[in-house]
């Protein structure tokens, strides 16, 4: 299998009044050809400035150190306009929020159409504005449109010249987060980002995105980010988990959900799938805030199998089967520094 | 509770607002000579008329509808206004509506293109600043603005006459024309008297909208929709004049409305300095004069004219921002 | 580092706008004791700046610099008067409006309506016209006139507060109105109040300023619009002695500048929108 | 403890003269629609359905924040809407709402002390010395240090703030305590924690919840009993324990698979929830998989199927 997309040692920081963010803290992350790769962890973590960096959108964060490795071109090298050619037409992103992500000013043809001249012209000014915002243009868009939309079982489900005319606000949830996708499509992405796609929806809606999530992976390359643990398990072929700016596990998806290793990685699964009558995980201490961090490793304050160790040292990345667990607990005597 | 309601209702209603509006306007025009401390009669008809002999005062009375019950009056005064009515000046010895109709094209060809064009200035100037935001461009325009916005109208016209009038001369130092021209010539005159005086305007009416678009922008910038046009692989100046400009026009055109009282005041200002022919230099004329008639009318027709830019603007709201269809 | 030069530029300006504001207002009260000479006392005519008269003298041989000072009080009289009556003005409609809404919210803002889109500046000539020059006609014509847009703003804040979760969570812990009022609703409205408040001083100052050069003003006292009016009537312009209008065209523009700043810097601390982006 | 009997509240959404011209109805939107059910003493009632389907303003309407349309709502066997001043501020002791979202919910310009003193002087309760140590107990107890009394809400976490939430609440020691989606937008290994916590709260105070959720997994594990909520109408009571098998209403086990519905033709038109459908037929009947004539045509009511089991549903007997 043929690796697309390697970030290695990746640190991002932002400065804000309060004191320095260190948002990513040497990720290591790999993701291969036509894999689907999920990442899970809760918010603040650092998945949205992660995935945000891999388009170099992470403003005003920076990247201090790292490289992200795409299709063999390091993205944090590249000059600004080489990385515009890169966004949409390489790396496409689907955003979390499905109300705020559409322009309110614009119809949904006229944004859909947008990504289409930006894979066939580029993004300068003049070349997206002056065909692109009159209207929905030539039959070829429409073709090409509706195509997209009915592999998003959107094609039977609604009448396309419609839905094209319909500004964002007049639309459903569900139909908007697949104008989304839709518009990710359009540009003939190497890769998808889809940012937590299920978790503002209604059930139903939900219940179709999964479906549309699960065909498109079985022939494009994509990263979920979800804590959505039915999204993830239908879909992700691999998972990673993050916590306090680092990846601390990652891992075959069913090797990981039946034999999770980092303690932080059982919390977050039981937190989630607890029936009646079981005991509730114990759950001690608050989420990490991203400036104080605590010497060593970040999760021992509410790690219930925190060790001396723990809070002296920052552990290293360690491989246990075919899992990497960043967590003493499994450190052997050659990793540990 | 939200209230749903159709655009066309919507202009309707607004219509209706405008309307009573109006009438209020003129219930105020007809009310204020009469409330006033002193005689309404001298107050209308002016120092001259009013020490004149009795009958001719009687005549004039009744000629100017000052007889008869106050309600009486009112009802006259209505009907003679809707009619075009609007009083006799006594400066200028014509119909108040004729005096208005010559000088208000004038103020109008100062305001209506600085509007436009300061709106204009305003969108990139903005929109760059808030781009670039804490930088170099950005506290250069902010401060040039700003002390646009600060200074006295007048006076900066005053300070530019002097520097580009009298000191290098590459201006005229007032009116609109230099004499007798015609065709391509009167026109190409006509704008050469107007630069200073329409670019003070633009600059000035600039000077507010940068501070509403520079904000609005950067309050956009944070907007989901900008990140995903960025995502898209739009350019910056794309993503820029394309998806935030496009979402700060809307309070761009409020703001406008609101301030639309403002930039035709400090046209009405400048204009005395550049011996404009508009509606301010007839008005400061007329207050030298204590010429009632032609005050009232001036107020009357200004405040036509700001009801009919808050009606244009509600509408282009309307057009503008989808959400409100 | 970085932090503490963002914080420095944001207090930058405010502390710019306060200082300036603050000369201003020592020269007004102090102006007759710095001012050299008296400002009525006529002179020989037309003087250029020199160290005796610092900024010359006038048509009518008046000292320009001791005029200035003077000119200062009523200016800044005028526009702290009115900015009080037309903000108090709007505070008490605004907060009616928004907290008793019905029929009465309807009228007030019916009125308030009205009075926004009617031209100011037209408005007040012909009231002033009416009056008589005079520096207590022209502070009430102000004050009357400006209060429908503190009655707007104080309006929409109070009914955004009304509606907002916290209300309603007090409102569920047995809160009554007049409780909601005082702990909720005005704290979140004096902020809003203060930067309308300074604004409208500048507004009021302008405003003075013009009618004072449209001749609306009292011919004796000392402002800085009479004095533009006189340099601009009296041939000051128009014989190019730039300093007989230049200092007091000055003076108001940058009360008003630092007016603004001040306003600016209040209405940024408090909207939590402005200072999220700000944040970002 | 507390009645709901056939609890209604409509909100009109209203025209302006020339819309209703133009022949735009003033239509009625059916947030609740006739809604009974009883929480019993020391019980925890859970309360689910999707977002959109009345639950808040259900919340909201047994609580006197609005006023209902149509029934009644007896706490302790006294009409709520019947109570005069006293009254209205006894119940307001006794029965406390924690909402949803904590982050408009608190006051913005209020610290946390602040915040917990409110209630205790809202109510009279205690000498300054004696509402000092109420408030550090409460911090205690939901688990915040003091340091984070002189915090506000922007500079807590979402978790810390809903916590902060639950103490405002509780530190007037009420017996009722409705909880609107108290998790809702939490990571899941806080919301754990805050579920957790209220259990543990409830069973230290002798607290009786009505838990609204749309999760089904929390309202399962918490709840004694639960009630499922759709369009403004209850379709299904039943015990806690038996929820997860013997729930019978269609929409209920609609909501415990994950089966795939046809979704209304959204584009054309049909854009928001509409909340009922004016009595006609069975709120479910567009989306019911096995509906049949009679659905369309009449509403069914609320049946009880077996002790403790209650479903509104014309299919099931």
């Amino acid at each position: 299998m043929k690796e697309l997309l390697k970030v290695t040692g990746l640190n991002v920081v932002f400065d804000t009044p309060a004191g320095r963010v260190h948002a990513n803290r040497g990720i290591n992350l790999m993701v291969n050809e036509n894999e689907t790769l999920g990442l899970m962890g809760e918010s603040g973590c650092g998945k949205t400035v992660l995935f945000l960096s891999l388009l170099r959108l992470q403003q005003p964060g920076r990247i201090v150190s790292g490289s992200i490795v795409f299709d063999g071109r390091d993205l944090t090298k590249l000059t600004t306009s080489e990385m515009q050619q890169v966004r949409g037409r390489q790396i496409a992103l689907v955003p979390q929020d499905h109300s705020t992500a559409l322009n309110p000013a614009f119809t949904v043809g006229q944004q859909l159409n947008e990504a289409l001249l930006v894979r066939d012209n580029g993004g300068g000014l003049w070349k997206t504005s002056l065909i692109g915002c009159s209207g929905r243009g030539s039959q070829a868009f429409q073709e090409e449109v509706k195509a997209v939309l009915g592999e998003l079982a959107l094609g039977d489900l609604v009448d396309t010249g419609r839905l094209l005319g319909r500004y964002p606000h007049q639309l459903s949830g569900g139909i908007r987060q697949r104008v989304l996708i839709a518009m990710a499509l359009l540009g003939h992405p190497r890769m998808l980002i889809a940012d937590e796609p299920t978790t503002a929806l209604d059930r139903a809606s939900r219940v179709q995105t999964l479906e549309v999530l699960n065909r498109l992976c079985e022939r494009m390359t994509m990263l979920i980010i979800s804590h959505d643990l039915d999204a993830i398990r239908t879909t992700c072929e691999r998972v990673a988990v993050m916590y306090g700016g680092r990846i601390i596990e990652t891992g075959p998806m069913l090797s990981v959900f039946r034999n999770p290793r980092h303690p932080y990685t059982r919390l977050f699964l039981s937190c989630q799938k607890f029936s009646r009558g079981d005991v509730l995980p114990e759950v001690t201490g608050d989420v990490l805030n991203l400036i104080d961090f605590p010497l060593g490793c970040s999760f021992h304050p509410r790690c219930p199998r925190a060790m001396p160790v723990c809070s002296e040292l920052e552990p290293a990345e360690v491989h246990v089967d075919d899992t990497m667990v960043a967590c003493h607990l499994y450190a052997t005597g050659e990793t540990t520094c | 509770m939200e209230r749903h309601q159709h655009p066309a209702a919507a202009v309707a209603s607004k219509a209706v607002r405008y309307l009573i509006v109006l009438f209020v306007i003129i219930s105020l025009n007809f009310l204020l000579p009469r409330l006033m401390p002193g005689d309404p009669v001298m107050n209308v008809l002016g120092e001259e008329a009013y020490y004149g002999s009795p009958e001719v005062l009687e005549e004039l009375k009744a000629e100017w509808g000052l007889d008869g019950p106050l309600y009486v009056q009112y009802f006259r005064y209505l009907g003679n206004y809707l009619k075009g009515d609007w009083g006799h000046s006594f400066l200028c010895m014509r119909p108040v509506s004729e005096a208005i109709g010559l000088h208000l094209r004038w103020t109008l060809a100062l305001v209506l293109p600085a509007i436009i064009l300061g709106a204009l200035l305003a969108a990139i100037a903005g929109a760059l600043a808030a781009w670039y935001r804490k930088s170099k461009l950005d506290i250069g325009f902010s401060a040039t603005f700003l002390s646009f916005y600060s200074m006295p109208h007048y006076w900066l016209a005053m300070v530019l006459l002097f520097v580009f009038g009298f000191l290098l001369g590459w201006f005229p130092l007032g009116k609109v024309t230099s004499g007798d021209t015609t065709g391509l010539a009167y026109v190409v005159d006509v704008g050469w008297h107007m630069v200073l005086p329409l670019g003070l305007l633009t600059v000035s009416k600039a000077a507010y909208d940068f501070l509403v678009v520079r904000n609005s922008v950067i309050s956009i910038y944070g907007e989901d929709y900008v990140l995903m046009a960025q995502a898209k692989g739009l350019s910056q100046m794309a993503v820029l004049f394309k998806h935030a400009v496009r979402n700060a026009l809307a309070p761009l055109v409020t703001v406008t409305a609101i301030q639309f009282g403002a930039i035709l005041s400090g046209t009405l200002m400048i204009e005395i300095v550049f011996s404009w022919p508009g509606m301010g230099t007839m008005i400061y004329e007329a207050i030298g004069a204590r010429d009632y008639p032609v005050l009232q009318g001036a107020f009357f027709i200004i405040a036509v004219c700001m009801l009919v830019a808050n009606f244009i603007a509600d509408m282009v709201y309307v057009w503008l921002d989808p959400r409100t269809r | 580092m970085a932090r503490l030069r963002q914080v420095m530029q944001g207090n930058k300006a405010r502390w710019a706008g306060i200082a300036m504001l603050v000369l201003f207002i020592l020269c007004a009260m102090l102006a007759p004791w710095i001012a050299p000479l008296d400002p009525w006392e006529f002179g020989p005519a037309f003087l250029r700046p020199s160290t005796t008269n610092l900024l010359g003298t006038n048509d009518v041989g008046q000292d320009i610099f001791s005029e200035l000072l003077y000119g200062a009080r009523n200016s800044l009289l005028v526009g702290f008067a009115a900015a009080l009556l037309s903000v108090s003005l709007g505070a008490i409609v605004g907060l009616v409006a928004g907290f008793r809404k019905g029929i009465l919210d309807d009228l007030l803002m019916g009125a308030t309506d009205v009075f926004l889109v009617m031209p100011m500046l037209p408005l007040a000539i012909l009231v002033s016209v009416y009056l008589g020059p005079s520096i207590w006609n022209l502070t009430l014509v102000i004050g009357l006139l400006w209060w429908p847009s503190t009655a707007r703003v104080i309006r929409s804040q109070v009914l955004s507060i009304r509606e907002s979760g916290y209300v309603e969570s007090a409102r569920a812990l047995g809160a009554s109105d007049l409780w909601i009022m005082r702990r909720h609703v005005l704290p979140n409205v004096v902020p809003l109040l203060m930067a309308k408040f300074v604004l409208t001083v500048a507004v009021a100052m302008l405003m003075e300023a013009s009618l004072s050069f449209l001749g609306l003003g009292d011919p004796i006292a000392k402002s800085w619009g009479m004095m533009l009016r006189y340099a601009f009537l009296r041939g000051g312009f128009v014989g190019g002695l730039w300093w007989w209008y230049a200092p007091p065209g000055l003076a108001i523009g940058l009360c008003i500048l630092s007016l603004t700043l001040i306003s600016f810097s209040i209405e940024e601390k408090s909207d939590p929108r402005l200072k999220r982006v700000l944040e970002r | 403890m507390l009645e709901v009997r056939d609890l209604k509240k409509h909100f009109r959404i209203r025209h302006n003269p020339l819309a209703r011209l133009r022949g735009h109805r003033d239509h009625i939107v059916r947030a609740i629609d006739g809604v009974t059910f009883e929480i019993c003493e020391g019980e925890v009632l859970g309360l689910v359905g999707e977002s959109g389907c009345g639950k808040t303003t259900l919340a909201k309407t047994v609580l006197r924040l609005y006023l209902p349309t149509n029934g009644d709502v007896l706490f302790r066997g006294q009409s709520v809407f019947g109570m005069g001043r006293n009254e209205l501020k006894q119940l307001r002791r006794e029965a406390q709402i924690v909402f949803q979202d904590s982050n408009s919910t608190l006051d913005p310009r209020m610290n946390a002390r602040h915040m917990l003193e409110e209630p205790l002087l809202l109510h009279r309760m205690g000498q300054r010395s004696e509402r000092r140590q109420r408030i550090a107990s409460m911090m205690e107890k939901v688990m915040l240090s003091p340091a984070f009394l002189k915090r506000h809400p922007a500079e807590l976490s979402g978790g810390q703030r809903q916590r902060l939430s639950m103490a405002r609440a509780l530190i007037i020691e009420p017996r009722l305590v409705i909880a609107d989606e108290p998790l809702a937008g939490l990571d899941p290994i806080v919301s754990t924690q805050l579920l957790d916590l209220m259990l543990c709260l409830k069973r230290e105070m002798g607290l009786t919840y009505l838990f609204i959720s749309h999760d089904l997994s929390t309202v399962t594990y918490a709840s004694d009993r639960i009630a499922v909520m759709y369009k403004g109408r209850i379709v299904e009571i039943i015990d806690g324990e038996r929820f997860q098998s013997g729930a019978l209403h269609p929409y209920t086990r609609f909501l415990q698979s994950p089966e795939r519905l046809p979704v209304e033709s959204e584009v054309n038109g049909d854009i928001h929830f509409r909340h009922g459908n004016g009595g006609k037929g069975c709120v479910f009947h567009e989306k019911c998989p096995n509906r049949t004539s009679i659905c369309t045509e009449s509403s069914p009511g609320l049946r009880d199927i077996a002790p403790g089991h209650k479903v509104a549903c014309h299919l099931v007997n």
